[in-house]
């Protein structure tokens, strides 16, 4: 692997169809073991940027690369959690999870095993033989989050993983992800509408404008990883909670 | 097809194994090919002969064109039709003089001869061609109904007509109760020959099979009209259980009645004749109507060689 | 841009050249196996007797086309309703559904005679098969697509406290209108084939010129296999156009909402 | 619990009450317009009928019965696999669509005699008739299912760098299961008539019973009309069994995911 | 109309199938012009009580009533947003917004005025001619909300209305539910993962603990409606939210 960027994105614009733009000359470079959160209003693009960079969807002018190739080409090192739950309705929970290990190959132990670890993580042990029509809001979106960690991917877009979630899971999902990077790192895109999950993730957060989507601000994250639950209370983290706030609150609302 | 062969009997000269397609489920009509079958003529003349019980597509001359069969069952306008495409067959033999084939009315319906069927609605086969001479020769109009091989629609209409063999359907009809009247086409002058016939390359490949068969068969059709038809008729009752005994008297009744098989020896016809005189006026009346694509001479459909000299002698008497 | 008129021609070219593959195919294989012409004519021959015939084929297509159309209209619009009222009630479709595979079941030559009996010979009874061969498919379809909308939508119209009939109004139709139009596809496909054999049964022919149906028979018999094939490539032409009719319906009607049609971007 | 048991009752008592009605209904349509037994016969002469030719029905049911099942079995699996194939790329469904609907509008008699030709008379022209017959509603709606995936899913398998055979294996064939089984459901209605019709087109009464076709004809020219329904009540003994087949498969693929079955609660 | 709850909920009990209890012993008494919050960790049965006070899922045990009926019998006064937006994919937005009203069989020009002014409350107006698969999850929810309010009912069930929303846009539409209720009141049941969403809305809030779910707590808002967003600022606010917070904080997660 070499030194440059692993996401490269340049004067990217994108409309779709003949629509308005949706996003409007975005550049961003982030490198390996970053952890990039995406704070903006409803409607402005964190989606679309997110399926931009994982190759769902094509640029209009401008250009991305991820590991210097066309994201298409490297979508074998990146997984999405989508921002609704997005799971096969004729599997069962554990079935859901196992699929992306099945379809790229590994043997059914070592599927087992990982499944049933991540949904250990995510509390759904018990959830296991549910269909997902059984499923409460919140329980869906953990097992779309337990089947993104089980693949244990390079690069990992997160579409606001945990709005459903209650404070408390979401805090614990919080530490856990953080947790699981530092055993096995991953570069992290991450949507969110809460500024302090954004803070105690990232190492940067973009901060975007709408109509057309674009950047308004980029805040570095300072606190070095490992990160604690107790980083929550201490006043460096307070501030910065708060400069964040307010760069968010200077974009106009979609 | 259903396969009817005689039971094999010991070591004998190996036979010649054919096949013949018939153009309807057995019954009486096919009578002497199975009684030649029933008793050992075809054996005789070293033929292992199989019978193929037609149906609605049996399609007889496409087989034996092909030569997916090598002997087929119909009648000389279809041959002639057929040469008319480009399909070489040939005619070999004639198991009926007349043909059975008449129209079925209710006497109710006023009808009492061809000219009366002007204007009325007719159920028949669809493209026949005796439906053409009567449309083209004796301009009748009539609107066609396509043949659905039923009769509960004659039996609920009293003025229904429809296309049926005189050995047939008016059993079934007057044993509803029905007074039903026919007409036999051939009363009309509508003449063919209904024939055994092989395609010209296995005649000239096989003459001696063709002429075998022809043989067997007229012995067949002599004795099934003569003499002890039981050993036959059990066959044919056995392949179509539609054939109850009643029905198989009734119709070999009629066959004898109106000498369907054996025609007017007092005409010089006899069992398995085809008279070529006959045939080329069926030639000549088959072109003035323009049922023929191209044009057909009678040696295209006919070749008199391979019917017995007695048959032969008798045509030639006349 | 580039894309989509690529695809476009490719939509045109490809099945061009499957067709200009299939004939190659059709002659070495008439070649290969000598397959004689009265058994399974070459395209050009089947053209010619097209051409020859085209003043009897046109007046049988016309006759034909009426049953057709008749018949396909009124076994998608009976099909319809009838699975709209299966879908309406449990009761309904319990009592009727087995009714309706009955009828779909019992064959048409049983049923040709008693149709011809009450609506007499022609058109009504070739309707009335054509109706018979086309409409069970429509409602297969679209009684599936009615119990298979979305159990979410449907809370969201007893929170409305949708009548019955307005959830089928605005719920179950539009719902099981993929369905439905595979159903109808269906049904187009047979219409042809069931006026074809309305024909046969229940069809009649003045001068003997009668429907497409009546034809086949007629060419069958005269071994005019050519021309038989000409009755076929009119039906399959009707065909097509039926389907045609239903594929620019099925593009109106989900264009703009459902993923058979939504192009990704 | 109590509501189940109530509802499994209306679920048979339904259905029983419609057919009672029917044949009520039945007799006194025969009674006002005096329709004959010859064209309409009352259910009593029918079950005396079937009751009298029972050991010739039997075995020509057999004989059906195999027709139908071997050609059901084909065009369900060829359908389905003709389905994969198409939805697998918009190519290969360009290419080859047209084709199919050609073979699916080709009039049977126009095809009888092909097969009767190539495969002799007989079950294989029967099973490939009744195959003609049933396969086009297995493609429209299984091809339906494969374009109507998720668009959602679809995202997630690109996702997950799935193979195409993957995303066909994983995705497309489980989704269009509900399509897939209305089409079989459809296809098992057809079957039972694909082989009546492939009987009397192309059937050769073996052993002196030939199937419910050749019955069929057989009691309609002889004026045996309740013999002749009692065959279509054969038909439709053989289509509820085939229908009740598919349904028992749609219960076991779906009952636990699918909207058409999940009760909700 | 009589003074006696609104909703009455006694020792009631459900369970899915032969599965184990999903709410046990819920009691319950809600007044006319309540509004009262439900918070608890995800999968605790939020949602399941929430339907089953709009009687879309039936009581195993115990009993419910609506101004003294069976819920089913009420439901013309109810209406209810649900967790994932429930759209229906082939209406546009502002006919996806109108079909209650259609449904109910309100004037067309009282269906269109409606439409426009509650697309415009959740900003909306100009997507009214989109399709629902053309939206982001955000403007999805804002729809469903748009719907509801648009039906003014006499009892709005709001099942985490607001958790794929921005912070500001949330604020601002909290605000506007707000302001709409005290024009048209309406009772309240609101399902929400945020604590101060919860303090800053209700009038009572109601803590559910899980396996199975129960109440643990019920923590009364003394704040007078209307209510600003100064309120947010104040001691008092920022006491009751601790106090909440640390009452879901003692709850077993699921
Ligand atoms: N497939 C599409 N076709 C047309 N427009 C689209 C499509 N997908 C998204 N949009 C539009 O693009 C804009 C941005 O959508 P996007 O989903 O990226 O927003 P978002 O920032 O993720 O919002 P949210 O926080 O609500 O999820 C919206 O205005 C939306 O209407
Ligand atoms: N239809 C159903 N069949 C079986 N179990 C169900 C069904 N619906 C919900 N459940 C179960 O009931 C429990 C409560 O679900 P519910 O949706 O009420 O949770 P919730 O509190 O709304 O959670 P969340 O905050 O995640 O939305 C869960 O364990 C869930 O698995
Ligand atoms: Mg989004
Ligand atoms: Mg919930």
């Amino acid at each position: 692997m070499n030194a440059g960027p692993i996401v490269k994105v340049s004067a990217l614009k994108k409309r779709f169809g003949s629509g308005p733009l949706v996003l409007d000359g975005i550049d961003l470079e982030v490198n390996r073991g970053e952890f990039v959160s995406f704070i903006g209003p409803s409607g402005c693009g964190k989606s679309t940027l997110l399926r931009l960079i994982a190759g769902l969807t094509s640029a209009s002018e401008g250009s991305i690369t991820v590991e210097e190739v066309a994201p298409e080409k490297a979508r074998k090192r990146m997984f999405f959690v989508f921002q609704d739950a997005n799971l096969i309705p004729w599997r069962r929970v554990a079935e859901n999870v196992e699929l992306p290990l099945l379809l790229r190959g590994d043997d059914p132990v070592h599927r087992r095993e990982c499944v049933a670890r991540m949904l250990e993580v995510v509390g759904l042990a018990g959830a296991a033989e549910k269909y997902p029509w059984q499923l409460s809001g919140g329980m869906k979106m953990r097992v779309s989050i337990a089947r993104a960690l089980s693949v244990a991917p390079d690069i990992l877009l997160l579409d606001e993983p945990f709005g459903a979630l209650d404070e408390m899971t979401r805090d614990r999902l919080n530490e856990d992800l953080l947790a699981i990077r530092s055993r096995d790192p991953f570069t992290g895109f991450f949507v969110t509408h809460s500024v302090a999950e954004a803070v105690f993730l990232s190492s940067r957060i973009v901060v975007l404008g709408a109509n057309p989507g674009r950047v308004t601000a980029v805040i570095d994250v300072p606190f070095a990883y490992p990160r604690q639950a107790e980083l929550r209370e201490s006043p460096a983290f307070l501030r910065l909670l708060a400069t964040t706030a307010q760069a968010l609150r200077a974009v106009r609302p979609a | 097809g259903e396969k009817a062969s005689a039971p094999s009997a010991g070591a004998a000269p190996p036979l010649t194994k054919i096949t013949v397609q018939t153009d309807w489920y057995a019954q009486p009509e096919h009578g002497g090919f199975y009684q030649a079958l029933v008793k050992g003529y075809y054996r005789e003349v070293g033929l292992d002969v199989t019978i193929n019980q037609g149906g609605p597509n049996a399609i007889p001359r496409q087989k034996v064109a092909t030569g997916a069969v090598e002997f087929g069952v119909g009648r000389t306008d279809e041959l002639l039709v057929a040469a008319g495409q480009g399909v070489p067959l040939v005619a070999l033999g004639a198991l009926m003089q007349r043909d059975p084939q008449a129209i079925l009315f209710h006497k109710e319906s006023g009808i009492r001869d061809f000219k009366d069927l002007d204007g009325r609605g007719l159920m028949a086969e669809p493209g026949a061609v005796w439906l053409k001479i009567l449309e083209k020769k004796m301009g009748l109009k009539m609107s066609t109904l396509p043949l659905d091989y039923g009769l509960s629609r004659f039996l609920a209409d009293k003025k229904f007509v429809q296309q049926c063999f005189i050995t047939n359907e008016p059993f079934y009809v007057r044993q509803q109760g029905a007074d039903a009247g026919t007409l036999l086409l051939s009363d009309a002058g509508i003449r063919p020959y209904r024939i055994w016939y092989t395609s010209r390359s296995f005649l000239t490949k096989n003459p001696a099979v063709a002429r075998a068969f022809t043989a067997a068969s007229i012995r067949g059709w002599r004795d099934y009209i003569e003499g002890d038809r039981k050993e036959a008729d059990a066959l044919i009752g056995s392949l179509n259980p539609k054939m109850v005994p009643e029905f198989i008297a009734y119709s070999v009744g009629v066959m004898r009645e109106f000498k369907l098989v054996e025609g007017d020896p007092s005409k010089g016809e006899r069992i398995g004749q085809i008279d070529p005189v006959r045939l080329a006026n069926e030639i000549t009346e088959l072109t003035a109507i323009g049922v023929l694509g191209r044009p057909v001479k009678l040696a295209d459909v006919w070749d008199e060689t391979f019917l017995p000299e007695d048959v032969r002698a008798a045509a030639a008497r006349k | 841009m580039s894309t989509t008129s690529q695809s476009r021609l490719a939509a045109c070219l490809l099945p061009a050249l499957t067709a200009v593959a299939l004939i190659v195919l059709w002659y070495a294989f008439k070649a290969v196996f000598r397959v004689p012409s009265f058994v399974f004519p070459a395209p050009h021959e089947i053209l010619a007797a097209a051409w020859d015939e085209r003043a009897v084929l046109w007046s049988a297509a016309l006759v034909t086309v009426r049953g057709a159309l008749l018949g396909f209209t009124s076994a998608v619009t009976v099909g319809f309703l009838m699975a709209m009222a299966l879908g309406f009630s449990p009761r309904i479709k319990a009592s009727f559904y087995p009714l309706i595979l009955v009828l779909q079941m019992m064959p048409v030559t049983i049923l040709a005679p008693i149709f011809v009996l009450w609506l007499g010979q022609g058109l009504p009874s070739i309707v009335a098969i054509t109706f018979v061969i086309g409409f069970f498919p429509v409602v297969a379809n679209t009684t599936m697509g009615f119990i298979s909308v979305d159990r979410n939508l449907r809370e969201l119209f007893v929170m409305c406290s949708a009548t019955r009939a307005q959830e089928v109004r605005y719920l179950r139709i539009p719902g099981a209108m993929p369905y439905f139009l595979t159903g109808m596809k269906i049904a187009g496909t047979l219409a042809p084939i069931g006026a074809i054999v309305g024909d046969f049964l229940a069809g009649s022919a003045q001068g003997g010129v009668g429907g497409i149906g009546y034809m086949t028979i007629s060419y069958f018999s005269q071994l005019k296999t050519p021309a038989l094939f000409a009755t076929g490539l009119v039906a399959c032409v009707m065909g097509f156009l039926f389907v045609g009719g239903v594929n620019w319906l099925h593009w109106r009607l989900l264009h703009s909402w459902h993923d058979s049609m939504v192009k990704k971007e």
